[in-house]
C-alpha cells in the first residue's frame, strides 16, 4: 500500500486495546484524525497524552474510545475543566496513569534510545510517584544515599500527530515541534495527517531538512486540510476560540456531548 | 497614585524574583506575567539586561526550538530561577495539589493534573506560590494529593522549591517547611487571614500592610509592561491597564 | 560585554584546565578558533570530542594543549591515523579516556536533562568498560538478573563549536547538527565562531527556528569567515583535501608538525 | 563475465544482507556500501522497496536530522537490520579490537579507537565482519583489547551480533561463538586460510569454492550501483567499475 493514503486507511492501524501517543495542544493535535476514530468506534485504547491534553482527550473520553490515560493534565485552559475527562474519572470510567510532564517525555526518549528506563528528579515525596508502581526508585551509583527515580520506558504501538506539510517520499515539515520526533522514534507504527503534500524532497533543502522528520519513520500519511480544526496549528493557523467556546458549552453535560458528536463528528465528511 | 489589587500582587512578586538570569511562567498566569516583565524592565533600567522572561503560551516570548522537553530540560540545568506554580490545594508544609480532593480511589473532585509540577518545584529555586482564591478551601491543613512535596528529606537531591505564597489577601515567605506571614495586603486583616487560612503559619508580634506600588512601579507596569502583555492576555490587560476606571482601588 | 566579540575574546572562557567539548568533523568543526588557542598557549585541556575527532584534536594533542582526551575515536579518515594523537597515546602523554559513540551522546544528554546518569544498552563485556571506573553497572530494576551500564552525566565547562550563521540576539542556525544543541545544553558556557552575523531575529521565521539554537544558551560569538577550513562545514563548504593531505603528511612527524603550526597557525591572523 | 574480487565479495555480502528493511554503512566502507546498494537494486526488482540503505558519510543517501545520536538511537529502537564493522584485531570469538596492540598500559599501537562498535555490535541484529587483511596479525587467537564482544552471558540483553566475517581468501559465519568456513574465494585454498588464521573454525570436510557473482549481479552492480556511489567514492568506483581491464580476475 502506498505511503499515502485515505484518511480511514491511515488510521487502520489503530485497532481497539492499543497504545497511542498523541502531543500537546501547541504541537499540531490530529482532530480530523480523531473524529475519524470516534465515527469508527475505536475502544480501550491506552492513550498516552504527551504531556497533557485538551479537546482531543476530553473527546476520545466522552465517546468511550480511552480504556487508560497517561497524562500530567487534561483541561480545556481557558475554557475551563474538561468535562467528559473530569466525569469520567469521577464515575472510575477511565482507570488514570497520572505523571509529570517531563516524566512522559523523559519516558518517551528512553524508548527512542532503546533503554528500559530514564532517570528523573523531583518526584520524590509525590503522590504522583506513590500511584505509579510501574516507576521505581534506586539509590544513585553515583550518590550517596540518593533516591533517584526510573521510569520505565514508554514503548506506543503507534504514534499518531497532525503537521502542516509532507513531501512525496513521506518526509514531515514539523518545525520546532520535535517533541514528534521522539514520538515517532519511540513508536513502533507513527501515523501523520498533514495540510498538504508536496512534489518534493524535504531532505535536499537544508532549510527545511533541520525542522523534519525522516519519512523512514512514517508508516502512513492522509491528508486531512485544516486537519487540526478547531485547535491550532503553530505557524499555520490559530485555534477556533468560537467553536472551542461551543465544545466546552456543550460537552459540560453527557446529552451535550453526545449532541455535540452527533453535529460536529458522526454528520461530518471524511476529510 | 490608585492601583488596583492585581498591581498590588504584580509589584510585590516582582521583588520576590529579584536579580535573576532566568524567570519562566506557565500559561495563564496573566499576574505573574506581568511581574516577570516588570522585573525585566526594572533591569533594563538599572542597565542590568537581565531577567530573561519566557512566557510559556507565547511563541513571542520563548525562544524553546528543542519540543516540550526543552523547558524541563532547561529548569534541570539549573537555568531556571523563578516559576510560578498554584493550586487547587495549598497545606501549610507547602505541598500542593493539582490532582483531585477526596479518596484517591473515589474523588469527589478531579483537577487537571499536576502538570509539570512534580519536577519544577524540586529543581527552580525560587517558586512563588500564587492563588487568588485564599480560603479555608484552597489553603488546608493537609493537602488530599500531593503533586509536588514543600520540602524533602536531606538526603533527596533537591536544588528548589517554594519561597513564597501570594494570596489576594496576603503575602507569606516559606522557609523551613513552613509559611509566614509577611504582610496583609490594604484592606485586609491579619484576623481575617487567619480565619480563611487552614494551616497554622509563624507570624510577627506586628505584621506590616502590603506597601502599595510606587507611582515609578505603575508607569512602568501601565507604559511598558501592559502593552508586552496585551497579545497573550488581552482580557486581563483590558481589564487592569485599560478599562481601569471600573475597579480602581484607592 | 556585547556578545559579539572578537575571537581571542572570545575564546578568553577556555582557560587551561577546563573540560572543552567540541562536535565531530561533519558539524562544524571550530578550526579557526582552535588555531587561536594554539596561540595562546592553553594547556591541560580535558577535551571531549563528540564523539570522535579529526584534525581537530590531532593539532590540539600535538601542541600540547591536551591532558585528558575523552572520545571514541580520532583518526583523519581517508588519509590515515592521527599522527600526533597517535604518538601521544603511545608515549603517555596524554590521558585517554577511550569510549564509544552513542556512550558520549547520552552522557551529554543526561547533562542536558540535568540527571546525573544515563543507561545505555551494549557494553558489557568490552574492555572499553573494563578500563572506566567512572562507569557502573546496576541490575536493571526493570529487569531479571539484567545488567544495564550507567553513564555518568558529562558537564563540560565549555562547548565550542562553528557555525554558518547567527543573529544579532545570539541565535546560532545549526540546522540538522543537533548535537550542538545537546553541546550547548550540558555545558556551563557555549562558545560559537560563525560564517556571519545577520541583523534579524532568527526564531522569528519558522524555517530557520526549527535549526537555531537559542541565544539564550550562547555566551560568546566571534565572526570566523571560513572558520571550520580546512575542514568542511556542512551545506556551506567542503573540505579542502589537498590542505588536509599536507597536514597529514608534515603532521607524521614532531617536526613536520611544527613546521605546520608555525607557518599555518602562528603566523596566521586572527581571522 | 570475468570480474574484480571487490564484485565477489559485494555480491557474497548482499547475500548476506537478505531481504531487510535497513541497512546502514559505517564511513570507509565502499565494498560494504556496494553491497547493500546491490542488495536495494534486488530488492526493487523484486517489487519489494527495501532494504533502506543509509551511507553514513552521504548527505545524499542519509536521512538523519536529529544529530550524531540518531544513528544509534536508530539501532536501539530495533530499525537497523545490518551493520558493518571490520578490526585491527579479530579473535576466534568474534571480539574485535579497534583499539590498541600491545599492554594497555603501554600499548605498542594505537588505533583509532572503537567508534560506535562497543554498541552497535551488541544491538544490530546482523553485523557483517569485514577484514580484506586477512593474516595472523589481524585474525589472532584473542584480541589485546576488546572494543566489543563476539558473545555474552545469556543474562545480558543483546539483540544483535556478528553472523558472518568476509576477508580477502574466504567467507566464515558467526554462530554460538565459533566461525565456520563456508567458502573460500577463487584462487585461494583451505590450506591457505588454515596457515593465515591465528584461531581456530570449524569447517566441512569439503569447503566449496565461493561461487562467482552472476552475470545479473555484476550488470546490477556495474549499471545501477556503480553509478550511485560515483559521489561518495570517486577512487574506488574508478578502479574497480570504470577502469577494469587493468585488473581483472579470470
Amino acid at each position: 500500500m502506498s505511503l499515502v493514503q485515505s484518511l480511514d486507511e491511515a488510521l487502520s492501524a489503530i485497532t481497539d486495546g492499543i497504545m497511542l501517543v498523541v502531543p500537546r495542544e501547541v504541537c499540531g493535535v490530529p482532530m480530523a484524525a480523531t473524529r475519524a476514530l470516534i465515527r469508527r468506534g475505536v475502544k480501550d485504547l491506552h492513550l498516552v497524552a504527551l504531556p497533557t491534553s485538551s479537546m482531543q482527550a476530553d473527546m476520545l473520553i466522552g465517546a468511550g474510545c480511552v480504556k487508560t490515560l497517561e497524562t500530567s493534565a487534561v483541561s480545556l485552559g481557558e475554557l475551563g475543566a474538561a468535562p467528559r475527562f473530569t466525569s469520567a474519572v469521577l464515575k472510575g470510567q477511565v482507570a488514570m496513569k497520572d505523571a509529570t510532564c517531563p516524566a512522559l517525555h523523559a519516558a518517551l526518549q528512553a524508548a527512542e534510545k532503546g533503554v528500559p528506563f530514564m532517570p528523573l528528579r523531583g518526584l520524590i515525596g509525590s503522590d504522583v510517584l506513590k500511584y505509579r508502581d510501574d516507576w521505581k526508585v534506586i539509590d544513585s551509583p553515583f550518590g550517596n544515599s540518593d533516591p533517584i527515580v526510573l521510569l520505565p520506558a514508554i514503548n506506543p504501538d503507534v504514534a499518531l500527530f497532525h503537521a502542516p506539510l509532507a513531501d512525496e517520499y513521506g518526509n514531515v515539515w514539523i518545525g520546532r515541534q520535535r517533541e514528534l520526533v521522539t514520538m515517532a522514534h519511540a513508536s513502533k507504527r507513527t501515523i501523520v495527517t498533514v495540510e498538504k503534500i508536496e512534489k518534493r524532497n524535504l531532505l535536499d533543502d537544508p532549510l527545511y531538512a533541520a525542522g523534519t522528520l525522516p519519512g523512514f519513520y512514517v508508516d502512513a500519511i492522509a491528508v486531512a486540510e485544516n486537519g487540526a480544526w478547531p485547535l491550532p496549528l503553530p505557524d499555520t493557523y490559530k485555534a477556533d476560540g468560537e467553536h472551542l467556546a461551543l465544545y466546552a458549552k456543550m460537552a459540560a453535560s453527557e446529552e451535550g456531548f453526545r449532541e455535540y458528536v452527533g453535529k460536529y463528528v458522526l454528520a461530518m465528511q471524511v476529510a | 497614585m490608585t492601583f488596583l489589587p492585581e498591581e498590588l500582587l504584580a509589584d510585590q512578586i516582582a521583588n520576590f524574583i529579584g536579580d535573576v538570569r532566568h524567570v519562566a511562567v506557565g500559561n495563564a498566569s496573566p499576574i505573574p506575567a506581568t511581574a516577570a516583565l516588570l522585573a525585566r524592565e526594572r533591569g533594563k533600567l538599572q542597565g542590568l539586561g537581565r531577567p530573561y522572561v519566557s512566557l510559556l503560551g507565547s511563541a513571542k516570548n520563548t525562544f524553546w526550538t528543542d519540543g516540550g522537553r526543552e523547558l524541563f530540560d532547561c529548569a534541570g540545568q539549573g537555568r531556571i530561577d523563578v516559576f510560578f506554580l498554584s493550586g487547587g490545594q495549598i497545606d501549610g508544609e507547602g505541598n500542593i495539589n493539582l490532582v483531585e480532593i477526596g479518596d484517591h480511589a473515589h474523588p469527589k473532585v478531579r483537577f487537571p493534573g499536576s502538570y509539570g509540577s512534580a519536577y519544577l518545584y524540586y529543581v527552580v529555586p525560587k517558586v512563588i506560590l500564587f492563588r487568588t482564591e485564599h480560603s479555608r478551601r484552597t489553603l488546608v491543613p493537609r493537602v488530599d494529593f500531593i503533586s509536588a512535596a514543600g520540602r524533602s528529606e536531606p538526603n533527596v537531591h533537591r536544588t528548589g522549591g517554594p519561597v513564597a505564597l501570594i494570596t489576594n489577601r496576603c503575602l507569606f515567605t516559606f522557609a523551613d517547611g513552613r509559611f509566614t506571614l509577611v504582610s496583609v495586603h490594604p484592606g485586609h486583616t491579619v484576623e481575617e487571614v487567619i480565619e480563611h487560612t487552614g494551616f497554622d503559619f509563624e507570624r510577627p508580634s506586628v505584621v506590616p500592610e502590603t506597601p502599595a506600588p510606587t507611582d515609578e512601579t505603575l508607569k512602568l507596569m501601565r507604559d511598558k509592561v501592559a502593552p508586552q502583555l496585551a497579545t497573550l492576555y488581552p482580557q486581563f490587560t483590558a481589564k487592569v491597564f485599560e478599562h481601569r476606571e471600573s475597579a480602581l482601588l484607592g
